[in-house]
């Protein structure tokens, strides 16, 4: 009797319970994104709670990812309903500054350019499936596509909807790529422009009067109810949570919103995300392939991104310095902040940072628009 | 596989045609909200908001101010 | 092949899609909420969220409301358990000072007498049966009397019990009249009093002790057990929240109810409301109907307070100010800043704001009392 | 649906009497409760409680309030 | 048809539908309970809100902590799924200075032998199967044991799971006890030690680096993955919220977790038990026995502590004082302060609180190990 | 009851074999730990952490001063 209980005890330790090396690799990436965190301030709001998950997801026996575990709960809860995302979104929305947009809307455009990201790694996605073992569907290679809109909760809330197995790499590559920005880009743009077209001073951004900014989110939101509506949760959420932030009347549920609100939610999100990297969904040649794929994917937007900058600084007879461009990703504020330093580069007295500020605000509706038309074709 | 490439390549074509349609009529609308705005309250500086209206318009402040307020009366009278 | 891919495109627009005028038309009531919250500071807390819901809601193709969509869930979540209008009523316990009311209970029986605008109004909407195309039940006109209780998590909560389908309207009267509270009354309580009667000075409150306010909670709690407990889900949870308050040794938690957590719910909770706020449900004879009687309610409450006041003023040999019984129907702190107002009007030195704060919260009590008796004879 | 309104009238004159005598109990439960705290605690003003109950009774400021120390007390003796 | 309706109206008072004395008797024990919170500081932040749940929950007819009743919905979405005590555990995780335990790991095997209290009650309470009446299962015993582990999330998340029936008196009993350790605690240390051990001067401690915090929580939950993973939604979660804590990256993070999302747990969860305390199953002998032996259950551990740490104060040639030993049963942060207490009275300037405070934290993770390992035999 | 009873002292056997082994490997394991912390960083005290890392990985508050810093050069311009 006693030695039943010395096994069954020995049964219940880790030890007895891991089922080969899948779920020590996954502690270990868990781990990994972690270190890069904290280490290298990989985008640490995000990747260590989706480190923790993995590493708490994939410990055997206690099954804390299954349908009775708490992040389990948490993915049911708020990503299979698409809640988490979208209240993030709310949060992002009060916590932006539209303003920069709204002196120079002309800078949409360049946010629309660089959703080519997108498109391109939709192509390369299926292109994978060359690869034997690789079996990505529309609807996958369209979620794996949205990495390249380098927006975290779009990422989240489209491939929740087209494609949920695929949800923790692509997370993951959204994340981490979305940090390795300041890394990704400044090549591109220093190979696509001259130093003269970086060194371009733009013309101070003029003042925003209190009555555009509460005219804006309603703006927004008419032309994609008008045009895409499938686009509307997520434009929605962002422009309902900006209006709280510039209706000026309630400064409370602004401030909830900024902090308290998207800090529980990104908690929990982060959490439930990490549940999803999961050793028999993740270690696959698939995941190579989204990892790979997504790092073309930023690559790509920073690139039409810039060449889009260039076409408007020799329409605008120059007054456009097309780092700016690159802005166009969303990666907010990375983006922005990698063209202010690239730019200082050519010009140490010459800060782009308000003028980045457009287009990176700009990729964020650009990518929230590429998701809802895909949701459109695909959902 | 041949044909989901090309299903592909149509939704790329179709969305860039989207996403530019879309942001480009924005650029537009957005100018003429500007106007709009402009219209209505003349070149108002955003300075001129302050928390003013936050505070009128804020069910429980006012009751934390009245609160407040009564305390300090009390505490006058005492 | 291309141009089945453009006709999938126009389907999915919202041109092509909204189906009717009565889309538009409830996105520009949404919008008109959220004018009146931000230009006219109408109940800005509540009707940003609800009218930007009503916006969501109406979206076509989205169908954030459906039960798959955002608001959908909040609806499910917060409104038809009713936990939702009850935090709300936590974090007013514990937002709310009733030393006034301890200090002079008398002002119980105004509380109670403007109460009678719910039980006029549930008697005018059964009149209205009258109209052709209305058809209010009882459970219906209960719910729409509730309008004249001036308080809107009890509107909210007895309306999600009683009558699901007019709970819109209902909640957008109810929010929309209290915040014409300072139109709506003044030209009542000065036709009812003399000039005389509203430049009576009141004595002083005397001192409440904090023992009295720890008492309070559990004082109110326990008549509503014996008499009333239906009404104890309203009132346990305000009584509750006031505990946390006035207790003091969890101030933490007193921090958390009046700011984070109400303010989280009331975001979630206004969009879930303004999710009720559908073309289908809401553009018909019945909800002119309600908008109508509901201001007669507010009237009417307002009205038999005064008077009610008027009886005290005698009965007290005239130290009864009669306009403090305007403050009875609630609408906190609003009415009793108009009852101070137009105090002023008639003596500038005779500052009542104190003294209406009493009938002013016991006007939360007797709403919530009225509610539990509704739903206790209806539900 | 005159049956309808008598039920209304019904419910008018039932509910009003219930709001009434539950508010007007509470008037005299209210009086009752006040003396009941003056005879237990005398008329101690509300200034007298502050917030060092809050404190004492609050584990995790203790906590914080100790991590501090500790902090403090290093510093103290490098 | 009138006196119809008054028949109705009397029929839905409280009067008429208690249903005996029990639910007038556990009115009185919440009443109790928020006594001993306010007057005596017992445990207020859980005991206020618990004994205000366990008074709406026996109010007849309103049926609160019913399927459809807000405290209902607390329970089944926060308790029976193991998601409250386990947010608690994450703000734990983040209010926690593991210091004290990382200058001086030897202290853990403190905070091991004071979990002696745990088995000793499990067998208490299985003795008490002698009493008629008394119907304890092993199940039933282990969750009544973990009361000896003085922590409140640890001891709700094991009942919820083993015996949800005990659950309420469990939750009482934990947060009572905790109160009462000033009380139950300084005998025992003062009777099991000398004057001369009681007054050893403790080797100031030394500091603690940036990267060994940063590992610690790593370190922790390695071996209770490879050892005891049943432990790991405890653990797991205690040490995600220290690393959002020391990570030093993700303060926003930490701040929520610390603050706004453990006071909302905190209220939600606190009903939610309360809900649990019910006449019909807290009204029995059993319940008298939880009580009787929880009572039981402090004073062993404490005890055990003490002991251990004699036996540690031998073999250390005399540097550590035994005192410390009482501090491992838990009971963060007063165990560690009575402690100090008494050791003051030895020597009035041998401060021992941080000595103390790594055998108090290493209870928190004994108590977490030992309901892990009851899980994995029992659950 | 007599089996339950033997079944009870197995579980206090195994439980507090489990406990104190498990605490304390932890003991040597954290000591591992803090060995090998020293030799990656050298005797890092904890003050030399800061909020500085904080800021920097901090998307929204990098958002937030970026905003704040444009009123300022805003204000300083005109
Ligand atoms: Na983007
Ligand atoms: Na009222
Ligand atoms: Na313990």
């Amino acid at each position: 009797m006693q030695s039943d209980l010395l096994l069954k005890l020995w049964e219940t330790t880790g030890l007895a319970n891991f089922d080969g090396p899948g779920q020590i690799f996954m502690i270990a990436i868990g781990g990994l994104l972690i270190y890069l965190a904290i280490a290298k301030q990989f985008e640490p709001l995000l990747l260590i709670p989706i480190g923790f998950g993995a590493i708490l997801s994939n410990i055997p026996v206690a099954d804390m990812s299954g349908p009775e575990g708490i992040l389990g709960y948490f993915y049911s809860v708020g990503v299979t309903t698409g809640v988490f995302p979208l209240l993030i979104f709310l949060g992002v929305g009060a916590l932006t500054d539209f303003g920069a947009l709204i002196a120079n809307p002309k800078t949409l455009i360049l946010g629309a350019a660089a959703q080519f990201g997108i498109f391109f790694t939709l192509l390369g996605a299926l292109a994978m499936n060359a690869v034997p073992g690789v079996e990505f569907s529309l609807a996958d290679a369209a979620a794996i596509g949205i990495i390249g809109g380098a927006d975290g909760p779009t990422a989240i809330f489209l491939a929740s909807r087209l494609s949920p197995d695929l949800l923790g790499a692509i997370a993951v590559a959204a994340y981490s790529y979305m940090a390795l920005v300041p890394i990704i880009q400044p090549p591109i743009m220093r190979a696509l422009t001259t130093a003269k077209e970086r060194s371009v001073v733009m013309e101070e951004l003029r003042e925003v009067s209190t009555t555009e900014r509460i005219f804006f989110p309603f703006t927004v939101l008419l032309l994609v109810v008008i045009l895409l509506p499938t686009a509307s949760p997520l434009v929605g959420m962002l422009m309902f949570g900006n209006l709280l932030r510039e209706s000026g009347v309630v400064k409370r549920l602004s401030d909830t919103a900024q902090n308290e609100l998207i800090n529980i939610v990104t908690i929990l999100l982060g959490l439930a995300v990490g549940s999803r990297l999961h050793a028999d969904e993740f270690l696959n040649t698939e995941t190579i392939g989204i990892l790979l794929i997504g790092l073309v994917a930023f690559a790509v937007g920073t690139g039409t991104g810039v060449l889009m900058g260039k076409a408007m600084h020799r329409l605008s007879g120059g007054q456009v310095n097309p780092l700016i461009g690159a802005a166009g990703v969303s990666a907010v504020p990375m983006a922005a902040r990698v063209v202010n330093k690239v730019g200082l580069e050519s010009n140490p007295n010459n800060y782009l940072l308000m003028h980045a500020m457009g287009p990176n605000v700009a990729g964020v509706i650009g990518s929230a628009v590429a998701a809802g038309f895909l949701l459109s074709m695909l959902g | 596989m041949a044909e989901m490439l090309r299903e592909g390549v149509e939704l790329m074509l179709t969305g860039m045609t989207v996403v530019f349609s879309l942001l480009i009529l924005l650029v537009f609308a957005l100018k003429a909200m500007s106007n709009l705005a402009l219209s209505i309250h003349g070149p108002v500086p955003s300075e001129t908001r302050g928390p003013a209206p936050s505070v009128a318009g804020d069910g429980e402040e006012i009751v934390a101010a009245i609160t407040a307020g009564v305390h300090a009366y009390r505490k006058g009278k005492r």
